[in-house]
């Protein structure tokens, strides 16, 4: 196991190579810089501009700025914002808790709601329940978030007046009750595409598995139906599962993005889609780096925890 | 049974899956509403009396059903049901076009690392899983913040944000099927690598590469929202679902209509698109075959 | 220091400036003990000397005496070589500061340059010197997060991307503060900021203010007072006038003709901008009253065109001497109204036969080379021209100040005019208010002839506040309208 | 047509009322929105302790009759009607509830596929230990007594240290006991067995097949044995019902059917059915008897004309043959071991020659066919075709020279296109080599397909159209597209029906009388070897341990490994029924080895001319 693990860490640093080099090389090529805001908004002449691409170090040449950036991330230095002069850690970290409590919500509840639909939908194919959760799901699949976002914003805060219209807490209050409130419509529009996605995969996964033999076997020796439902069909299901957590986590991040911005959510993907408004280049990356290691992490994760559950895989 | 009755596919190329795809009335629906979606905004906007792009600034914000327009009028007094019309043609070909060459990439990619496999194969996928390694919205976000919007930057980026998928399911399929063994007669009797590859290989991909088609169209459709909503997208006068949307939101409180028409439009293209993909998928795929 | 205007409003509630300037125009005393002039001998006569006289009983939030030292040390830090200062106009020509007394300082100008009053008073503030002068990359210290000023409010906490929370400084200098704490909330989407003004989650919405489509509603609400102020930026058309048709006077009047100005402002403005024909905010003293006047004429833009020898060709679009009457406009792509603007401006333009097609950009590409080395067409753009409360223009008029031609400002329009070069010159040395006024009367009177820019109309901020919350006032002199939290307070 | 009331006069002296009687069983699925019965009017009785076969072709309906008795037919598109008593009771009108307390109870089952059939999650003691909790009320550590009793009983070593295993880790005959053990928990009184050695090698079914004799007599219960194998039926059971397209066109003491069969199906089915030993004194391979399905009358089978070549250099020399594949692991790609596949080999084969190689599952048969075409890279050793090494060929004179040798596979399903016509399919190897315009290729296409028992039209239709026989016939006229002189025919007829496999074994039979082929004829199925091969090699762990001659090696088989397998064999013929085998419960060995792993230096001896057998060591000797 440990040399699997190790195996696997190599090729995910392989991996963050590649990924910062495409990322860095994005970045930088792209027209645009993290100046112009400044020479928008602050009356700065060219020759000011010219002074601070150099005290960026902006103006030597791709490779060797990419050489640079990626030895002092190895040296955990990741770089500090143009914006305010923030350690760029530091200012991923003042947001991953926002971000983090908004997906963790999410997750639960698309992974029980969506897991009983999907189960539900399995064991009563083609009736009635299982045709709406189809139908409920492909639309909610279909729908923008950021759209469904601003009908529950204009219908629950705007119109009913029951929830915030936005942000983490209010300022001041924090407590548990505050927040659970500011949480409840973000959490539910991006939980809107989890739970549909969840109900998918469990609902197909659940009907890959009842068809199986030894689901057949467990019949032919009599177990009641209940037993064959959870000790044999939904151990199985739930295998696939893990891997569909590990890789539903771009999508969830990428959702996250969304929902924030609609709720103004001050998590990281508002906070990336700012620094690239601004061209904020460590940020930007920093935050790339970022996601592709908790996307790596996840992959790992679920692989790791895949050959734990399931037996047939011993990997060494 | 002996093993030989279920050892491989019965796959009627067109019958027994156009039966199968008939009987999913919801993936009917779904190419029926597609159908019309693109026939109605490819000659609707023809059958109108007014020009997607003509502002009225005297009759902004009309309401639906006031006087000749039917879904009302805009922010510029212009007529939403034309622009509607257009925005759909727009979006749509975003659809198609991002879906093709999605597809065309994916379909290279994923054959090349599927059948060559060792180094080729390594060095194509783990870029395919560099590339998957950014959410989607970033990666697009992160492109489409450093490119000028418009049709073909727009497509192409999406373009770029979906081949992966399409390569990997590809790649599994066509590495999976390299071993069948009429891949292997194909080798035995001297075909090319090129032969074998996309006239054995592919064509027998193709029950997932269809389903992977019409859902990346339904993925484009939405994703081109997502620019536009985010700022980044199909350039004024011309419209989009998104950008119609992006323009609406503003005024949801006071012209509700602006958001919901495109929202609908937008939900009602990509759903349809999701069941005739989720109908194809049950239809070519044999397993769903009753005994 | 490299910033936006958002952290506009945080500095003036942490920090001090020498002096400010108030709504009327006035310069106002802050860490100063009196403003200096020709006539109380803070200022010699040609302008060169500068002695200051400071407050003596100022001290830092970490209750350090407030010093000269403090402010020889900001104004040299800016001229740092190594400190990424966002601007240095003005501030490069200070020359042997010298600390006379704990309460006086004394610099030599190189040039005399009336502006940098202005630019003092309202674009710098002075940091400490006891903190700072022991950070070695003045650029990333971890007095960013944490500042230590002489303001009216003390920091209290920030959280990245959602708000930053001041204090009351109970030792403060001046006038106030009379309310405890200042949270500023950071919303980017403009309708979540109105929907938060409507469900009272927030008191007052500044800097961006209230969309104008929300503005007529937003008045009808209870509790709720909405304050529609000018600022000084003007919202016009930037042409690019080393670009093919464009460069023509006679094309750039008729466009000027064809735009249904009033459309813009009393439709997608909803009536809340009023029209200008000059650069300088009609509040200023420097304004210059009587300029010609905007009309709504495309028959006589067609007229102008069909003279001067613009002919309609293919698809109506005129041309002249193979020069097509076609050209781009770009602005920040997802501003709404702006984009409105420019759809309204294609119909008008096409009527008398110029074609125009849309190019925006997110910001930070257009405002970046495209705009810098105006390699734009045409450009939709607001922009304060004045240095604090100050008309001087040379770095956007100058014809030295064109980047694209290596030089020093950020004359993008490439406008060139020997004349208005001569006035700029003569204004910068002026320090008489009466002399001032005249010079640039007639700048804006040349600026105007010229149609270096199109202008549409003088910006302007709604803003809301809560009712009961006191002490809100508008002042077109500052960038922001929150400069005076110190002296609001709820009844 | 018959029924319960012909019961065999042997098992009719101790019939006292049937355990299991099965009375006008049909079983309809949904097709298309309409009903379509499966099984049709299917009566038969199990007496007690008797053993029934249900044997049939594929589609005959014989394992829907099973599923249909344990009301096993999922309920949304299947429907059974008819009678089925268990001991007087209907089985059919029992409540759901009921029903469980029969199945796994009363009537167990055991499936074909060992390999799916245990669920992979749970151990397998756990999976046992289930239905003794369930059905006999056990506490949870009695159970696990019992469990590992069974365990013992179905003969699995170490059956206390493998309780709480997981199924993976068992092999497919180990499996089939562990579900043996799970049937027997509750000591049923009838054992439903679907085709349950199927999926195993020879000598593991000889090992099954003699378990379940003998603990049928220990526990005292009736089986229904369901299977495709005659040579199965003939060992096990006592009285046959013969199914027939959902019918049961037949039924009677096995014995009985085998020695007179009355219906035309049954004739034509055991006519197929290759018998071990029925080949003593013919130095020549022989056709099969084909038996009209309907009249019942058959041709005589002839034996085939001598086609061997008698050239001095024979057609295909392999020598020293090697084919290992590392099994990697780590982050370098360490080689931890090596599957030996073929170890050393050498061998030749005339033009006009069949030479067979026979083995069980993993012993390097199929690599060795593969090496030979270079489809698979051999470690060393040489590949002399027409003289020509072929190893030593560059990818481009290969894929010129593979128009010499061509290979035909075993599932015909899997080894045709099924997105190309038949007719393109067979023209691709001309088209690919660039041999023929498209006209001549559909005249050679149309001539193929006559030559290969079809008729030119078919080449528009696509695979899933034909039959599997019919699609192997497609298959080997598209092998000879390109007029090779050597086949490699790796299992080429081992999924095929037994009278379809007779077929197709007459056809290459004659093929290679008309056109002089060479076939590596690859097989685990002896019969079908001794009946259509001149020589054969016994392939064991990668080696050839015996070749020779096929009547030699036949009549006089020398390594002990060959009469193993020669001895697992079941035969068709009921009258040796009686006969206890004395069968080894042990395992097929892998072939993987240790990356250090030297192979020994064989020594070989000629038995008679040309019959050669490998010296075998301690290994062999108990």
């Amino acid at each position: 196991m440990a040399r699997y693990v190790a195996n696997r860490l190599a090729q995910a640093i392989m991996l963050l190579v590649i990924v910062s080099a495409i990322g860095f090389a994005i970045l930088h090529l792209a027209p645009g810089g993290p100046l112009s805001q400044f020479a928008a908004s602050a009356q700065m002449t060219q020759e000011d501009l010219d002074r601070v691409t150099r005290q960026l170090g902006l103006d030597r040449s791709l490779p060797i700025q990419y050489l640079d950036w990626f030895g002092r991330m190895l040296r955990g230095d990741w770089g500090h914002s143009y914006r305010d002069g923030e350690a760029v850690l530091s200012v991923i970290s003042s947001h991953l808790g926002a971000t983090l409590e908004l997906m963790a919500t999410a997750t639960i509840i698309a992974v029980l709601l969506g897991g009983w639909i999907g189960v539900l939908g399995a064991l009563r194919r083609y009736s009635l329940f299982d045709s709406l959760a189809t139908v409920g799901a492909m639309i909610a699949l279909s729908i923008p978030t950021f759209w469904f976002g601003l009908v529950t914003i204009y219908i629950f805060s705007v119109k009913l007046g029951w929830l915030p219209a936005g942000n983490r807490e209010t300022v001041g209050d924090g407590s548990f009750l505050d927040l659970l409130h500011h949480l409840i419509a973000p959490a539910l529009v991006l939980a809107l595409v989890e739970t549909a996605m969840w109900g998918r995969f469990m609902r197909s996964s659940m009907l890959e598995v009842i068809n199986q033999d030894y689901i057949r076997t467990a019949r032919a020796k009599g177990m009641p139906e209940w037993r064959i439902l959870t000790v044999h069909a939904l151990r199985n299901a739930l295998l696939p599962m893990i891997t569909v957590a590990g890789l539903q986590f771009p999508t969830l991040l990428g959702g996250a993005l969304v929902a924030e911005t609609v709720f103004t959510w001050p998590g990281m993907g508002r906070l990336f889609l700012d620094s690239i408004g601004y061209r904020d280049y460590p940020v930007v990356m920093g935050i790339l780096m970022f996601s592709a290691i908790m996307v790596l992490i996840g992959s790992l994760l679920a692989d790791i925890l895949y050959a734990v559950v399931d037996p047939r895989i011993r990997v060494g | 049974m002996t093993s030989a009755a279920l050892s491989t596919v019965q796959l009627a190329p067109g019958h027994a899956a156009w039966r199968r795809f008939r009987r999913h009335r919801l993936a009917l629906a779904g190419a029926v509403i597609i159908l019309v979606l693109v026939l109605g905004s490819a000659f609707g906007p023809y059958l109108l009396p007014f020009d997607d792009t003509y502002i009225d600034i005297m009759k902004r914000f009309a309401p639906p059903l006031s006087g000749a327009h039917i879904l009302g009028t805009d922010e510029l007094g212009r007529d939403v049901l034309a622009r509607l019309m257009m925005g759909a043609r727009v979006s749509l070909s975003i659809g198609f076009v991002a879906m093709v060459i999605a597809m065309a990439v994916g379909i290279a990619v994923g054959a090349f690392a599927g059948f060559f496999g060792g180094v080729v194969g390594a060095v194509l996928m783990r870029l395919v899983d560099a590339m998957l390694c950014f959410p989607t919205i970033f990666l697009l976000l992160a492109l489409a913040a450093l490119i000028e919007p418009g049709f073909v930057t727009t497509t192409v980026l999406i373009a770029a944000t979906a081949w992966m998928w399409v390569a990997r399911v590809v790649e599994a399929q066509v590495r999976s099927l390299r071993e069948r063994e009429f891949a292997v007669a194909a080798l035995a009797f001297g075909s090319s690598n090129l032969r074998i590859m996309f006239r054995e290989l592919v064509p027998n991909a193709v029950a997932p590469i269809v389903v992977a088609a019409t859902l990346n169209v339904a993925k484009a459709i939405l994703l081109e929202s997502y620019l536009s909503y985010l700022g980044y997208g199909i350039q004024p006068p011309a419209a989009s679902l998104g950008n119609m949307l992006n323009n609406a939101q503003i005024y949801l409180t006071s012209a509700p209509w602006l958001a919901i028409a495109p929202g609908l439009a937008i939900t009602l293209a990509v759903t349809s698109f999701n069941f005739l993909g989720d109908g194809l998928r049950d239809a070519l795929d044999p397993r769903m075959n009753i005994p | 220091m490299p910033g936006i205007e958002v952290d506009q409003g945080i500095w003036w509630q942490v920090f001090s400036p020498l002096w400010f300037i108030d709504p009327d125009g006035k310069f106002v005393p802050d860490l100063a003990r009196e403003v200096p002039t020709i006539e109380n001998g803070g200022l010699s006569a040609d302008g060169l000397t500068w002695n200051i006289k400071l407050r003596s009983d100022v001290k830092w939030h970490d209750g350090t005496a407030f010093t000269a030292e403090d402010v020889k040390f900001s104004l040299e830090l800016i001229n740092n070589p190594d400190f990424r200062a966002r601007s240095r106009v003005g501030h490069s020509l200070v020359k042997d500061i010298k600390v006379v007394a704990p309460d006086e300082v004394h610099w030599r100008m190189e040039a005399p340059y009336s502006p940098y009053m202005s630019i003092l008073g309202s674009l710098t503030f002075i940091v400490p010197k006891h903190i700072l002068e022991k950070v070695t990359d003045p650029n990333a210290s971890p007095f960013h997060n944490a500042p230590v000023g002489t303001g009216p409010f003390r920091w209290g906490e920030r959280v990245p991307g959602d708000h930053i929370q001041l204090n009351a400084h109970t030792g403060y200098h001046g006038k106030g503060p009379y309310v405890e704490r200042v949270v500023f909330k950071y919303i980017p989407d403009p309708t979540v900021l109105y929907t938060q003004f409507r469900t009272g989650q927030v008191d007052y919405t500044g800097l961006q203010g209230i969309l104008p489509n929300f503005v007529l509603e937003a008045k009808t609400l209870k509790g709720r007072k909405i304050f529609v102020s000018s600022t000084s930026s003007v919202e016009h058309i930037a042409p690019n006038l080393e670009f093919g048709a464009l460069a023509d006077r006679t094309v750039r009047e008729a466009l000027y003709l064809a735009i249904n100005k009033q459309a813009i402002i009393d439709a997608l403005n909803y009536g809340l901008p009023t029209q200008t024909e000059s650069f300088v905010p009609q509040q200023a003293w420097s304004f210059q009253q009587g300029l010609p006047q905007h009309k709504y004429d495309p028959a006589k833009a067609n007229t102008l065109l069909d003279a001067a020898g613009w002919v309609r060709g293919s698809g109506g679009v005129r041309e002249k001497g193979g020069v097509k009457l076609e050209f781009t406009n770009s602005t920040t792509s997802g501003n709404a109204v702006r984009e409105q603007t420019q759809q309204l401006l294609i119909q008008d333009w096409r009527a008398i036969g110029a074609a125009m097609r849309v190019n925006n950009m997110p910001a930070a590409v257009i405002w970046g080379d495209f705009w810098q080395q105006s390699k734009f067409n045409s450009v939709i753009v607001g922009v304060n021209f004045m240095l604090g409360s100050d008309p001087d223009v040379t770095p956007r008029f100058g014809s030295g100040a064109i980047p694209a031609k290596g030089g020093r400002g950020y004359n993008t329009y490439q406008y060139r005019n020997p004349e208005a070069d001569r006035l700029l010159a003569e204004g910068a040395k002026q320090f008489d208010l009466a002399q001032r006024k005249t010079t640039y009367g007639t700048l804006q009177k040349l600026i105007r002839d010229d149609l270096a820019i199109l202008p549409l109309f003088q910006g302007f901020i709604a803003e809301g506040v809560k009712e009961g919350l006191q002490g809100f006032r508008p002042n077109i002199n500052m960038s922001i309208n929150c400069w005076n939290i110190r002296e609001w307070y709820w009844a | 047509m018959s029924s319960g009331a012909s019961v065999p006069d042997h098992v009719a002296a101790n019939a006292r009322s049937p355990v299991l009687s099965v009375s006008g069983l049909t079983t309809s699925f949904m097709r298309e929105r309409q009903w379509s019965p499966v099984v049709r009017d299917v009566s038969f009785d199990v007496a007690s302790r008797e053993t029934v076969a249900i044997v049939g072709e594929s589609g005959s309906g014989k394992s829907v009759t099973a599923l249909s008795i344990m009301r096993l037919i999922p309920k949304e598109n299947g429907r059974v009607e008819g009678r089925v008593q268990l001991a007087g009771r209907d089985l059919l009108t029992l409540p759901e509830a009921s029903m469980k307390d029969v199945r796994g109870n009363e009537v167990a089952m055991i499936f074909q596929e060992p390999m799916t059939s245990l669920n992979p999650v749970l151990t397998i003691g756990f999976q046992i230990a289930e239905a003794l909790i369930q059905h006999r009320s056990l506490s949870r550590a009695a159970a696990e007594v019992e469990t590992i009793r069974l365990l013992d009983r179905v003969r699995i070593p170490a059956a206390k240290s493998r309780f709480h295993e997981h199924p993976h880790r068992f092999s497919g005959g180990m499996r089939q006991r562990v579900m043996i053990a799970m049937a027997l928990a509750c000591k049923p009184r009838l054992l439903i067995a679907d085709e349950p050695t199927t999926a195993l090698d020879v000598t593991i079914q000889a090992q099954i097949l003699e378990l379940l004799k003998e603990l049928q007599q220990e526990e005292e219960m009736s089986i229904l044995f369901i299977t495709h194998d005659m040579g199965v039926v003939a060992e096990i059971a006592d009285r046959t019902v013969v199914m027939y397209g959902g019918q049961a066109v037949e039924t009677d003491a096995t014995a009985r059917i085998f020695a007179s069969a009355s219906h035309p199906y049954t004739r034509s089915l055991l006519a197929a059915v290759p018998r071990l030993g029925s080949m003593d004194g013919r130095p020549r391979p022989m056709r099969f008897p084909i038996v009209d399905k309907v009249t019942g009358t058959s041709d005589e089978p002839a034996e085939t004309p001598d086609t061997v070549s008698i050239a001095e250099r024979p057609l295909l020399e392999v020598s020293n043959l090697t084919t290992r594949f590392p099994i990697r692991s780590g982050l370098f790609g360490k080689v931890s071991g090596r599957v030996h596949a073929v170890e050393n080999i050498s061998f030749s084969l005339r033009a006009g020659e069949t030479l067979a190689l026979v083995g069980e599952s993993g012993c390097g048969k199929s690599t060795t066919g593969r090496s030979i075409l270079k489809l698979t890279e051999p470690d060393s050793g040489t590949v002399l075709v027409d003289g020509q090494d072929v190893l030593a060929m560059n990818a481009r004179t290969l894929r010129d020279f593979r128009k010499q040798m061509q290979i035909v596979f075993q599932d015909p399903f899997a080894s045709l296109n099924p997105r190309m016509s038949v007719g393109t399919a067979i023209a691709a190897p001309l088209l690919a080599n660039g041999l023929a315009t498209a006209s001549q290729a559909r005249e050679k296409v149309a001539d193929l397909l006559v030559r290969v028992g079809l008729t030119a039209d078919m080449a528009a239709r696509f695979p899933h159209e034909f039959s599997g026989g019919q699609r192997q016939r497609i298959c080997i006229a598209r092998a000879l597209a390109l007029g090779p002189k050597l086949i490699v025919a790796d299992e080429a007829v081992s999924a095929l029906d037994v009278s379809v496999k007779a077929q197709v074994v007459n056809l290459m039979l004659d093929l290679q009388a008309s056109m002089g082929l060479a076939y590596l004829f690859i097989s685990h199925d002896i019969a079908v070897v001794e009946r259509m091969s001149h020589r054969v090699a016994v392939m064991y762990l990668g080696e050839i341990v015996e070749t020779g001659p096929r009547a030699a090696l036949f009549g006089n088989p020398q390594h002990p490994y060959t009469k193993k397998l020669m001895a697992a064999v079941p035969v068709p013929d009921p009258a040796r029924r009686g006969i206890r085998r004395q069968v080894a419960n042990d395992e097929i060995r892998s072939p993987v080895r240790s990356p250090d792993y030297q192979p020994p230096v064989r020594q070989y001896r000629e038995v008679s001319p040309g019959h050669v057998v490998q010296v075998w060591g301690e290994e062999w000797s108990n």
